[in-house]
Parts: C-alpha cells; sequence; structure tokens
C-alpha cells in the first residue's frame, strides 16, 4: 500500500516534467497546426547550454533563462527563415522539422559528444526529505517539479487568458484566416509563438537534465513522450496536456513498479485506446 | 511512361551480368525492398491523402511473423514449409494494416502523421520488450531464405529477380487497385469524403481497405526484408527505419509510383557511400541536410521535379505531343 | 520515344560503367573494424576503435611483409546495422577479416552472419553475450576478451564471504549483455549461499527509475546495477535522493570511469562499492602502465586512460597480426591456417595475464574484483582486491552443469 | 404548372419529416421542422440565406446527425441511418457548391456513383469495359449532357458542367428522392433553360426537393412550395399561392427589392 502512494506520488511528479516538456509542443501544434518534430532536439539543446551557464556561473536559475533564450531564438529563426515559407503545407513543415532534428541532434553530439550531463541543482533543491506520512525519503527537486509545472501552466494560463497575445492566440486557434482578416502581421504573431514553444522545450531541457540528467537519445524520447501527452491529452490543448501528462506518468511509474517490462508499452496502449474511442484526444476539439 | 517502366524493367533485368555482388545485393536489392516499402506509403498519400508512418511497423509484422515460422538460430516459433509462412505474413501484416487504418480513419494530415507514428512506437517498445514471441532486443537471426520451386532464393541472383519480381507486382498490383471501383472510392475519399458516403459508398471500410492493401505490399516488402537481412529485431521496426522510410517517399516523390524506387536507390547510395566520402562521424548531418535541400527545393521528390520538368519543356511542343506526355505521366 | 530510348541507354551505360569495379591484387590485408561511432555510445565505440588502432600502430602498419589496410565502419548499437555495416565491408570492400563488434546484441548477430560468409575471419570486438560463442558458435568468430559472465568472476564470492552481504536485489538493462552479468555474479553467489529475490529488468534509456527504487525490498543486503552511460547515472541519482543507503555492487560498465567522473552526490554510494572487470583504468601492473603509455602517446586527443572497449579492440588487433604472423599471411582455402593459429594463439595481455581461447573460441580471462576508493583529489577510481586468473566461459563450473542452467533471460539464473 | 395530378392525397409518402431539429451549440439552424413528401411531389424551398435550407439537406441525408425529431425514407425510421444506407435506400442530393472528385475522370466518378447504391458492391473486382455499369454511367452521361466529357478530370470541368455532373450522379441507380441544392448556382443565363429542361424531364415518380434562388425555375419546375425561415417551416402551399402571401413577400420577396 505505501508502495501504491509512493508509486502515485512519482507518477504525479513525472506527469509533472512531461507537463512542462509538452507545453511547447502543444502551444506551436494548437496554433500553427506545426507538427514539430524539432521539440526533442531542441530541449536537449537548450539542456546543455543551460549546464554549461551553470556551470559557468553557479545560478541554476540564470542556467533555465539561457536554455529558454537561446531555444527561443533558434525557434525564432527556424520559424522566420525556414518554416515559415511554408505555413499551411503541413506535411512539408513536419518534413523539414525531422530534417532540422536530424541535423541539430548530430551537431550536439558533435559538441557535447556522448557523455551523460546532470545540471547541478542549487543546494536547497538538492538531496532528499522524508516524507512525513509515507516515512520515506524523497528527491526535493523531484517535488519542487509539481510546483513548477502549476506555476507553468498558470503563467501560460494567464498568457492565454488575459493578455492581448493570448486572444489573438486563441483567435488564431479558432480561426487562421479571421486573424489575417482583422489585419493581425500573422508572419510575426507566428514567430513569437514560434519562439515561445521553443522557449518551452529549452527550459524544460534544463528543468529534466537537472532532475534526471540528459544524454544523446533523450530528444527522441522527449520528441515521443510529448507527443504522446498531447494525442491523449488533446492536441492543441494546454489542459489536455496536463491532463495527458498525468495520465502517461501515472502509467509509466505504476508500469515501472508493478510490470517493469511492459511499463512503456502501457503508455502506448492508453494512447491507442483513446485514439480508437476519441480521435481528437480527451480535451481536444474535433478534427475538421 | 509505360514505356519508360518497360525498359527500366529491361535495364534492371540484365545489370546483374555488369555489376558486383556487392552492388547486386547491397545496393540495388536492398532498394528495391525499400522501394516496396516506400510504395505502400506512397501508395497511402497519394490515392488516401494520408501519411501513415506505421508502413515500416505493417513491413515488420511480416517480417516478424516469417522468422516465427521459419529455421532459425533463436529457439523460438515454430517451422512452417515457406509458402504458408509467406501467406501468414502477408495476411497478418494486411490485417495490422486494417487495425492501422480502424484506429487512424478519421484522421487525415498531420493528424495521420502524430496517430501512426504513435501506433509504430508502441509496436516497436512492444518488440522490444517482449521476449515470447518477438525475442526483445535482440531479435531473430539465423533465417534463410527458402529454396522455392527448386531453386534457392539465399542465391543473390535468384533473390534479385526474386524482388525484382515482387516489385513488378507490387506495382502492378498498385496500378489495378487504383482503377478497381475501391480504388477509385479510396480517391474518392480523398477528394471528398462526405460526397462518397452520398453516392451511397460507406467511407469507413474504403479507408480500412487502402491501409489494409498498403499493409499488403508493406508485407510483401518485410517479407523480402528478412530474407535478405537473414534477421530482424525491435531496432528493423524503430523510429530510425520509420523516418528513412519517409525521407525515401519524400526523396523519390509521392506522385507517381516509381518516385518510391527512386528515393529507395538515392537514400541507398547516400547511405552507403556517405561514410566514405565525407566524415564518418558526419553521416547524420549529410542525411538531415538532403533531406531538407529536397523538401525545400524540390517538394515533389526527385521524380516529381523531373517530370514537371520534362513538362516544362515539352509545353512548347505542338498540343498533340502535350497529351500523350499527359497520359503518360498518369500511367 | 526514340530520343528517350537512346537517352535511357546512354544513362544506363553510364550507370553501368559507373558500377563496375576493378578486381584488386590481394598484396595486402584489408581489415575491417565495427565499432559504434554514433549514438549514444559513440565516445565508447572511439576509444574502441583506438584499441584496434593502436595494435596495427604497434605493428608499423605491416603483417607478414604485406600492408594493412584498416576501413573503420559505424554501427548504431543495433544487431542490424552491425549486420549491415560487415556486408558492406565484406562484400563491398572485400575485407579479409573484421574486428568488433561494441555491444551483447551485436555480436550474436555478427555470429549468426559468419556462419554464412566462411571466407572472412571475425575477431570480436568488445561484445560480451555469452551466446555469441557459448551457444551455437560459429568456427570463424572469435572471442579473446571473454563474455560478462567471465567479467563477474570472483565478485559474487567476494560479496557473501568478505562483505558478508546474505541477499542482494538486482537491477539491470533488458537485454543479452546485462542478463551475462547476472548470471556471472548469480552463478557465484547463488552457489556460495547468497539469495537473489528481486530482479528488475528495466527497459534500456528509461530515465525515471523512482518506482524501481521503492520497490527494492527493505531486507535486501545490497543492491547489484548492473546499468550503463546515463542509466546507471539516473538510478543512482535516484536513489540517492530517495535516502537510499543500501550498499552497491557494479556491473562491469556500471562503475566505468566514465560514470566515476560524472557529477552528482550519488557519487558517494559507490564509494567502496565492489565489481568485477578485466579492465582497471589504473591497474599499477607494468604491462598495464607500458599499454597506457602507448595508448597516450598515440591518442593525445583519446581518454585519460584506455576503457574497456580499446582494452579489447586492442586485444583483438593484436590476436589478428598474431595470427597473421604466424601463417605468413596465408588466407588460402578459407582462413584455414590463420584460424588454426588463433585457436592455439597464446600472448601477454595488457593486464599481464596470458590470453588463449577456450574450445567455443572464446577467450580465457584474467578478471579483477575491484573497489571503487576516493582518490586523494576527491575524484573516483577504481582499485584491485583480488585478481581472478584462468577464468573460463563456465567460471570453472562443470561444462555440463553449467551449460544445463541454460540460455540466460530474465529468469534464467534464478535464486529467489 | 403542376406535374402531378390532383389526387395527392392518395399518394404514397416518400420522405417523412417529424419534429426534425439541429442545433449548434446555442444556435438553433433547423427547427421543430415537420414536412411530408408524397412520391412524385415535385416541391421547392423557398428562404433567405442562413433560413436553414442546406442544413435541412444535411441533415436529410445523414451528413449531419439529428438533435431531435424523425426522418423517414420510403416508410422508414431512417434518422440514425449513416448517410450511404439512406442513398441505398433511394435517396440522392446535389451539393450546392459541387463536392465532386477532382482527382477522378466523369467515367470514374460516374462509374462510382452507379457501384455505389448496389447493396452488395461489386468494389473489389476490376470493372470489366463493357460491363453493365459502364453501360450506366454511359446512360447518365448522357443524362446530365457530358457524354463528350468521359475522360476528362472532374477537376478540369467548367462550372457549369460540374453541376451537370452533380445532376447526374444524383439520378444513378434508382433514385426516388433527389434534393437539389440551387443547381442554378453559378450557371450562365443560357446554361438556365437546359437545366430547367432537365428537371422537368425527370421521370414522374421520383420526388424532387429543390433549393433554388432562381424564382423562375424554382416556381416553373414545382407543384408545391415550402418557406423557410430561422428554421423554421413557415408554410407550404400552391406555388402561385405562397409567392403571393404576405410573409414570403416580407421576409423573401421584400429582401430582393
Amino acid at each position: 500500500m505505501k508502495l501504491f502512494f509512493i508509486v502515485f506520488l512519482n507518477g504525479l511528479t513525472l506527469a509533472s516534467l512531461y507537463f512542462i516538456t509538452a507545453c511547447g509542443f502543444t502551444l506551436i501544434f494548437g496554433l500553427m497546426r506545426t507538427v514539430n518534430m524539432a521539440h526533442g532536439v531542441l530541449l536537449l539543446l537548450g539542456a546543455y547550454i543551460g549546464y554549461e551557464v551553470v556551470e559557468m556561473t553557479g545560478f541554476w536559475v540564470l542556467g533555465i533563462i539561457a536554455g529558454g533564450l537561446s531555444c527561443a531564438l533558434v525557434g525564432a529563426f527556424l520559424q522566420a527563415f525556414i518554416l515559415g515559407r511554408y505555413q499551411g503545407d503541413e506535411l512539408r513543415q513536419t518534413l523539414i522539422t525531422i530534417a532540422i532534428s536530424i541535423i541539430l541532434a548530430d551537431f550536439l553530439l558533435w559538441a557535447w559528444g556522448g557523455l551523460t550531463y546532470q545540471i547541478s541543482l542549487p543546494e536547497m533543491l538538492q538531496g532528499g526529505i522524508r516524507l512525513p506520512l509515507l516515512n520515506v525519503g524523497y528527491s526535493v527537486v523531484r517535488l519542487t517539479l509539481i510546483g513548477m509545472a502549476i506555476v507553468v501552466g498558470v503563467l501560460l494560463w494567464l498568457l492565454i487568458a488575459k493578455t492581448k497575445l493570448g486572444i489573438i492566440i486563441r483567435a488564431g486557434v479558432d480561426d487562421r484566416e479571421m486573424l489575417q482578416a482583422l489585419g493581425f502581421e500573422i508572419k510575426k504573431i507566428f514567430i513569437i509563438v514560434f519562439a515561445m514553444g521553443a522557449a518551452l522545450a529549452g527550459m524544460a531541457g534544463v528543468i529534466f537534465g537537472s532532475a534526471l540528467s540528459i544524454s544523446p537519445g533523450t530528444d527522441i524520447q522527449f520528441l515521443l513522450s510529448s507527443l504522446v501527452v498531447v494525442i491523449v491529452g488533446g492536441m492543441g490543448s494546454v489542459g489536455g496536456a496536463a491532463l495527458g501528462a498525468l495520465l502517461i506518468g501515472l502509467a509509466e511509474q505504476y508500469g515501472l513498479a508493478y510490470a517493469p517490462t511492459y511499463g512503456v508499452v502501457f503508455t502506448f496502449l492508453i494512447m491507442v485506446t483513446v485514439l480508437a474511442f476519441r480521435p481528437q484526444g480527451i480535451l481536444g476539439r474535433a478534427e475538421q | 511512361m509505360s514505356r519508360t517502366l518497360l525498359l527500366i524493367v529491361v535495364i534492371l533485368i540484365i545489370l546483374p551480368a555488369f555489376i558486383s555482388d556487392f552492388w547486386l545485393n547491397q545496393i540495388l536489392t536492398r532498394s528495391i525492398i525499400l522501394g516496396i516499402a516506400a510504395l505502400s506509403l506512397t501508395f497511402l498519400t497519394t490515392y488516401l491523402g494520408v501519411v501513415s508512418f506505421a508502413q515500416i511497423t505493417l513491413a515488420g509484422v511480416a517480417g516478424y511473423t516469417i522468422a516465427y515460422f521459419s529455421p532459425n538460430t533463436t529457439g523460438l516459433g515454430i517451422e512452417l514449409p515457406w509458402l504458408f509462412a509467406v501467406a501468414l505474413a502477408l495476411l497478418f501484416s494486411t490485417l495490422a494494416g486494417a487495425f492501422v487504418g480502424a484506429i487512424a480513419k478519421k484522421s487525415v494530415g498531420i493528424y495521420s502523421i502524430m496517430i501512426t507514428l504513435a501506433i509504430s512506437m508502441a509496436f516497436f517498445y512492444f518488440t522490444r520488450q517482449n521476449y515470447s514471441i518477438f525475442n526483445g532486443w535482440t531479435g531473430f537471426s539465423g533465417i534463410t531464405a527458402p529454396v522455392a520451386f527448386g531453386v534457392s532464393l539465399e542465391d543473390s541472383l535468384v533473390f534479385y529477380y526474386a524482388t525484382l519480381l515482387s516489385a513488378t507486382a507490387a506495382g502492378y498490383l498498385v496500378v489495378k487497385f487504383t482503377s478497381s471501383p475501391l480504388g477509385l472510392a479510396v480517391q474518392g475519399v480523398k477528394d471528398a469524403a462526405r460526397r462518397v458516403r452520398a453516392i451511397g459508398i460507406p467511407t469507413t471500410p474504403v479507408i480500412i481497405a487502402a491501409y489494409a492493401f498498403s499493409g499488403f505490399i508493406a508485407g510483401m516488402s518485410g517479407v523480402l526484408n528478412v530474407w535478405q537481412q537473414e534477421r530482424i529485431s525491435s531496432f528493423s521496426v524503430g523510429l530510425g527505419p520509420t523516418i528513412d522510410l519517409l525521407i525515401i517517399a519524400v526523396i523519390g516523390g509521392m506522385r507517381h509510383p516509381l518516385g518510391a524506387f527512386i528515393g529507395a536507390i538515392t537514400y541507398v547510395l547516400i547511405d552507403t557511400f556517405v561514410i566514405d566520402l565525407f566524415s564518418r562521424d558526419r553521416f547524420n548531418m549529410i542525411i538531415g541536410l538532403v533531406l531538407l535541400f529536397i523538401v525545400m527545393a524540390a517538394p515533389q521528390g526527385i521524380l516529381g521535379s523531373f517530370l514537371s520538368a520534362q513538362k516544362r519543356i515539352r509545353k512548347y511542343d505542338n498540343n498533340a505531343i502535350k497529351r500523350k506526355i499527359k497520359n503518360d505521366c498518369e500511367i | 520515344m526514340i530520343v528517350k530510348f537512346k537517352k535511357i541507354i546512354l544513362v544506363g551505360a553510364v550507370a553501368i560503367a559507373c558500377l563496375s569495379q576493378p578486381i584488386l591484387a590481394a598484396d595486402k590485408i584489408k581489415i575491417g573494424v565495427i565499432s559504434i561511432l554514433e549514438g549514444a555510445f559513440a565516445s565508447l565505440g572511439q576509444d574502441g576503435v583506438r584499441g584496434a588502432e593502436l595494435a596495427f600502430k604497434e605493428a608499423g602498419g605491416k603483417v607478414a611483409g604485406m600492408d594493412v589496410e584498416i576501413i573503420v565502419m559505424s554501427s548504431d548499437a543495433s544487431p542490424d546495422s552491425a549486420v549491415n555495416a560487415a556486408r558492406k565491408l565484406i562484400d563491398h570492400d572485400n575485407v579479409d577479416i573484421i574486428i568488433g563488434p561494441l555491444s551483447g546484441s551485436e555480436g550474436i548477430a555478427l555470429r549468426d552472419l559468419s556462419k554464412g560468409n566462411k571466407g572472412v575471419t571475425f575477431v570480436n570486438g568488445s561484445s560480451a553475450a555469452q551466446d555469441a560463442t557459448f551457444r551455437e558458435g560459429s568456427d570463424n568468430f572469435f572471442r579473446f576478451g571473454g563474455d560478462g559472465a567471465q567479467w563477474m568472476a570472483g565478485v559474487g564470492t567476494y560479496a557473501f564471504e568478505e562483505l558478508g552481504y546474505k541477499k542482494v536485489a538486482v537491477v539491470a538493462e533488458d537485454y543479452s549483455f546485462p542478463y551475462t552479468q547476472v548470471l556471472g555474479f548469480m552463478s557465484e553467489y547463488c552457489a556460495a549461499g547468497g539469495r537473489v529475490p528481486k530482479k528488475f529488468w528495466t527497459p534500456i534509456g528509461t530515465k525515471d527509475y523512482s518506482s524501481v527504487v521503492y520497490s527494492i525490498p527493505d531486507d535486501v543486503d545490497a543492491i547489484f546495477v548492473a546499468l550503463g552511460g546515463a542509466d546507471a547515472v539516473n538510478f543512482l541519482t535516484q536513489y540517492d535522493q530517495a535516502g537510499g543507503d543500501k550498499p552497491i555492487i557494479g556491473g562491469t560498465i556500471t562503475i566505468d570511469q566514465s560514470i566515476l567522473d560524472s557529477k552528482g552526490p550519488f557519487k558517494k554510494l559507490l564509494i567502496g562499492a565492489p565489481a568485477g572487470t578485466p579492465t582497471v583504468s589504473d591497474y599499477e601492473g607494468k604491462e598495464w602502465k607500458e599499454f597506457t603509455a602507448s595508448y597516450l602517446s598515440n591518442f593525445p586527443e583519446g581518454m585519460t586512460s584506455p576503457t574497456i572497449f580499446a582494452h579489447h579492440y586492442y586485444m583483438a588487433g593484436k590476436a589478428v597480426l598474431l595470427g597473421l604472423e604466424q601463417v605468413d599471411g596465408d588466407l588460402s582455402n578459407q582462413h584455414k591456417a590463420l584460424r588454426a593459429s588463433l585457436n592455439n594463439l597464446e600472448f601477454v595481455t595488457p593486464t599481464g595475464g596470458t590470453m588463449r581461447l577456450d574450445e567455443n573460441r572464446n577467450g580465457i580471462i584474467d578478471n579483477f574484483v575491484t573497489e571503487v576508493y576516493e582518490r586523494e583529489d576527491g575524484s573516483l577510481g577504481n582499485r584491485v582486491l583480488k585478481l581472478v586468473s584462468n577464468v573460463n566461459q563456465t567460471m570453472g563450473q562443470d561444462p555440463t552443469a553449467f551449460r544445463a542452467i541454460g540460455a540466460v533471460s530474465r529468469e534464467n539464473p534464478s535464486c529467489p | 404548372m403542376p406535374l402531378t395530378d390532383g389526387s395527392a392525397s392518395n399518394q404514397r409518402v416518400a420522405l417523412n419529416l417529424k419534429g426534425v431539429t439541429r442545433r449548434f451549440g446555442s444556435f438553433v439552424a433547423v427547427d421543430n421542422l415537420n414536412m411530408t413528401i408524397k412520391t412524385g411531389e415535385r416541391r421547392a424551398i423557398l428562404g433567405s440565406n442562413g433560413a436553414g435550407k442546406t442544413t435541412l439537406f444535411n441533415l436529410i441525408t445523414g451528413d449531419f446527425p439529428l438533435s431531435e425529431g424523425s426522418i423517414e425514407i420510403e416508410g422508414v425510421e431512417s434518422s440514425t441511418l449513416p448517410t450511404h444506407k439512406r442513398i441505398q435506400a433511394g435517396l440522392r442530393r446535389t451539393y450546392q457548391h459541387a463536392l465532386l472528385f477532382d482527382s477522378l475522370s466523369v467515367r470514374d466518378t460516374l462509374l462510382l456513383a452507379v457501384v455505389g447504391i448496389h447493396n452488395k458492391w461489386p468494389l473489389f473486382y476490376p470493372l470489366k469495359k463493357n460491363s453493365k455499369y459502364h453501360e450506366k454511367a454511359e446512360a447518365l452521361a448522357k443524362v446530365a449532357g457530358l457524354s463528350s466529357k468521359m475522360d476528362v478530370l472532374v477537376g478540369a470541368l467548367s462550372h457549369g458542367q460540374k453541376r451537370q455532373l452533380e445532376i447526374g450522379i444524383a439520378l444513378s441507380g434508382d433514385p426516388k428522392i433527389v434534393l437539389f441544392d440551387e443547381p442554378a448556382a453559378g450557371l450562365s443565363p443560357a446554361e438556365r433553360p437546359v437545366l430547367t429542361e432537365l428537371l422537368l424531364s425527370l421521370p414522374k415518380k421520383l420526388s424532387v426537393i429543390l433549393i433554388e434562388h432562381d424564382m423562375d425555375i424554382a416556381l416553373e419546375t414545382s407543384n408545391i412550395v415550402s418557406v423557410m425561415h430561422n428554421g423554421k417551416h413557415l408554410l407550404e402551399g400552391e406555388p402561385e399561392e405562397v409567392v403571393h402571401s404576405d410573409i414570403v413577400r416580407e421576409i423573401y420577396v421584400g429582401k430582393r427589392q
């Protein structure tokens, strides 16, 4: 029984991490209908840069900012000079992001090698504490993840629900042509959104590299997990990403604890089941 | 085009006389096998209008079936006469195709990409973790091509011709399928699914049938692939081969069945020789750049660009020739 | 149409001209090296290639008066890619000998490939799955470095008798190499009287081990961890963060220097951890010091000391050179003479032992039981506790009894 | 110009709509609509844009599901049947904006239409060149005036030809009820009489519902007229009578002036 609750907590913390990493993916998809297959590699890039900055300055928060900013720049560049040209041609955009992810992943391997990196946490987040009721040790940084996910979720919600940019984004999710008709510079908005999505990926990378670790291959794992989270929760919906992350995180941890061999498969089974009954995802709107 | 096709086939028939075993096995035969798999993808893309990432999975289903029901060094499986094994393999890959179709039936565009990708990853992880049927990480090895009708398919020349024959059959099947009423209905679904229903044809079975048919074609490639590689493992159905197949289809162009094979040979040449020409460490970067270039500069792929260039040149000829070319290009 | 026809003939002719190959005269020996040069293991694979190159450099790039040409091919840890690389080396580059591959399942794949390519001699690199030689062996597939079970020789006994661990839980990756390592550990440990109540097989590349961490039974005395690279770092970090304090017993690549050099508080868990390995980076033996010096002078850009991969690829290269020298480069009759000479070869290894093969063409090795210790500068290293000589593939047990255990798998062996 | 005799009350009912309602969110597109179409009836539905006419067609064919109400086709309750079953029961329609298979030829399109209405659809085997399906497709093309365009890709047809093809498809098999959704939209003045001619030449036992903004065509080809407004069925009656009613003047004719 104790194990059951701990695994629940593990699932919750992993879900937080998944949510943070999937946010950028779902944001870009929601507004722009771009399946950003380079999401995972952006995450890895952010993590490496965050690592360097933390090593150099010793400030963890600075690492997160640097990881986010550098990815935002790369994302903005991609959207402005490569992807933006093919807005609306979704297949071609997908292929381009695949090509970019192959190139960038190889570049990262060249620049940072095949070693495993762990980003040093600030003193207060290191190590573990004893959980009161369950009487087991638990990693501080994992508990913090829940808070981070809530912060990211709330900020994103505020941004989308309360700011002018958010209103434009929501309008864009519903009707892209309308935005254009209303005279918004849709190109600029797309660049901003893509940069934001990429920044989220970069920051998620730093957080991920601190809580767990990063190495070549992490990019693919996280692209896939983001994909599954977003498919299950509903494509393009932040709430859906949260729900999807929760389901997948719990499934993965219960799988790992009770049936380690097929843990990974559970994740995908959930997805296939959701798809069979609700192709647009649990909270997604129907495709048209 | 049909005459051009015939010529290509004739060249392919006499080609083995002039090339080394390596070129025959690792370049030509491998290209054709990959081409058949890519054909199953371009078929779906051209006629049903969806991009499926599950074709390697479907080929894998056939491949694993062959591995399981053939002699192998894994100690798993049941030995069946090779014809039964092949029939089962194609049956399973067709059913698997129908299954993918049933799940992805409502999805088009990027949605179909994401959903089929997810299905293929589920299969990949399953094969990797399951040891009782798929032998996990290591997979099956030591599978040999059978002796069929008195000739051993292990002989590289025989196998090459068997592959060529299969590719021709696959191409023929695709052409025949697309001109059958069901094939027409598939194309109808791509253009206007509502209208298909409004002429009395339910769309779900049509979509499922298209996926099932693509599963059959992919299955052909899966069978040949296992015989050529003499092995199959979870890696054969992983993300790498899945994306490679998409690259092949894109490079070749999705407008014409032949594009799949042109893409395959291009890809195999790059895959085999880039490591010699450039630094071995940066191989993936080269592949990525080639893909990026083709997607950006020649979105119709090599064959597509060739055809439209040809059209542009011939525009100035007289009308009769123009019509002829138009017919040629559309088989 | 006629224009088109001409064009096609022309294209065809050009293509054929390009495809035809000149037949090369055989006045040099071509050796292919297969190692993992892409993906997560790339830096390890590069060190493997260095090892093989070192052997040939030391020989002056010549053997039996003939030039040696080395062709390196990359695989990506998948059996498929190893086979493709080998096919290209055999069919296109016409190599005589292949050295490699690096990882477990690749080795099994190349062994199977070798059965159909009797004209090529395969010498395993660092791949260490038991079955590559023990079951379904191939008479042109040789392994001088031993398997993953041999690499654990001495550890089980040490853990039970010296450290007094009565019960141990196992956390290992879910594929052939860790299976073999667990076998090596358990066959000794269980025989000594130890018990292994629970084994956790986790998929390679698992990031989040937290639920495994909490599932480890409270009553075990230690945890045997056979994870590599990022997996090991992740598991140990999470175990530490969860307040775990059971002693660790390491698999061969779990206490690899690259992990000891990683940063993080988890490292304190490893201090004092015993492990088994045929390669100890700061071994004090004379031969090893010479080997390290030679490695460092030839590859200033390499690691700070040769890894297990460099060591094993080096031994493979050395065996090939010695064998070729003995038969004076005679590769006639499907390498018959070379094979015989490899089977009877004896040479001194970089760790000072004598390398020779058993009847399965598998090396009889010297293995070390090591311990992780804290160096004066605070970094971690491995030091030798015990040398176990002449470890054969059945770990000194009766071959029939050992074989009766059956092929390694998740469930086999078992002593709960 | 009535096309049926006066004994309408004795005729069989082809299509019966009871309380048909469709909501999109809070918006009610079709509101509790009742309508009975007798066999052989020619009914025109008038109403301004947004009155719910096309939505009504979509409900009858099953393109959209009903929110409430029921639809009987030839006496069979069909509210929950999928579209293709309703088509197989004898329902046909054209689309306001031609909804066709641009990458198929006219011949293939008509062949599909012929094949589609068969219960045991011979979809799986290639059709022989001279099969009865080909004959039927040729016949349809003749009716639609497209005999010379059989091998042209639909995407390459002119607007008028596409509308003709729509009608050709709608007449395939053995139709019992045909819904025409603004068949004259976008046609040139010269093409309109051809359309009128075609509509008038339809078999007598066929029931027709026509949405048409061209009053002349609508009145000339129908023997009963319904008026829809804001999703409601306001009134029905003889063409002359309806056209001159105050309500129509207000909501429909009035608007045109």
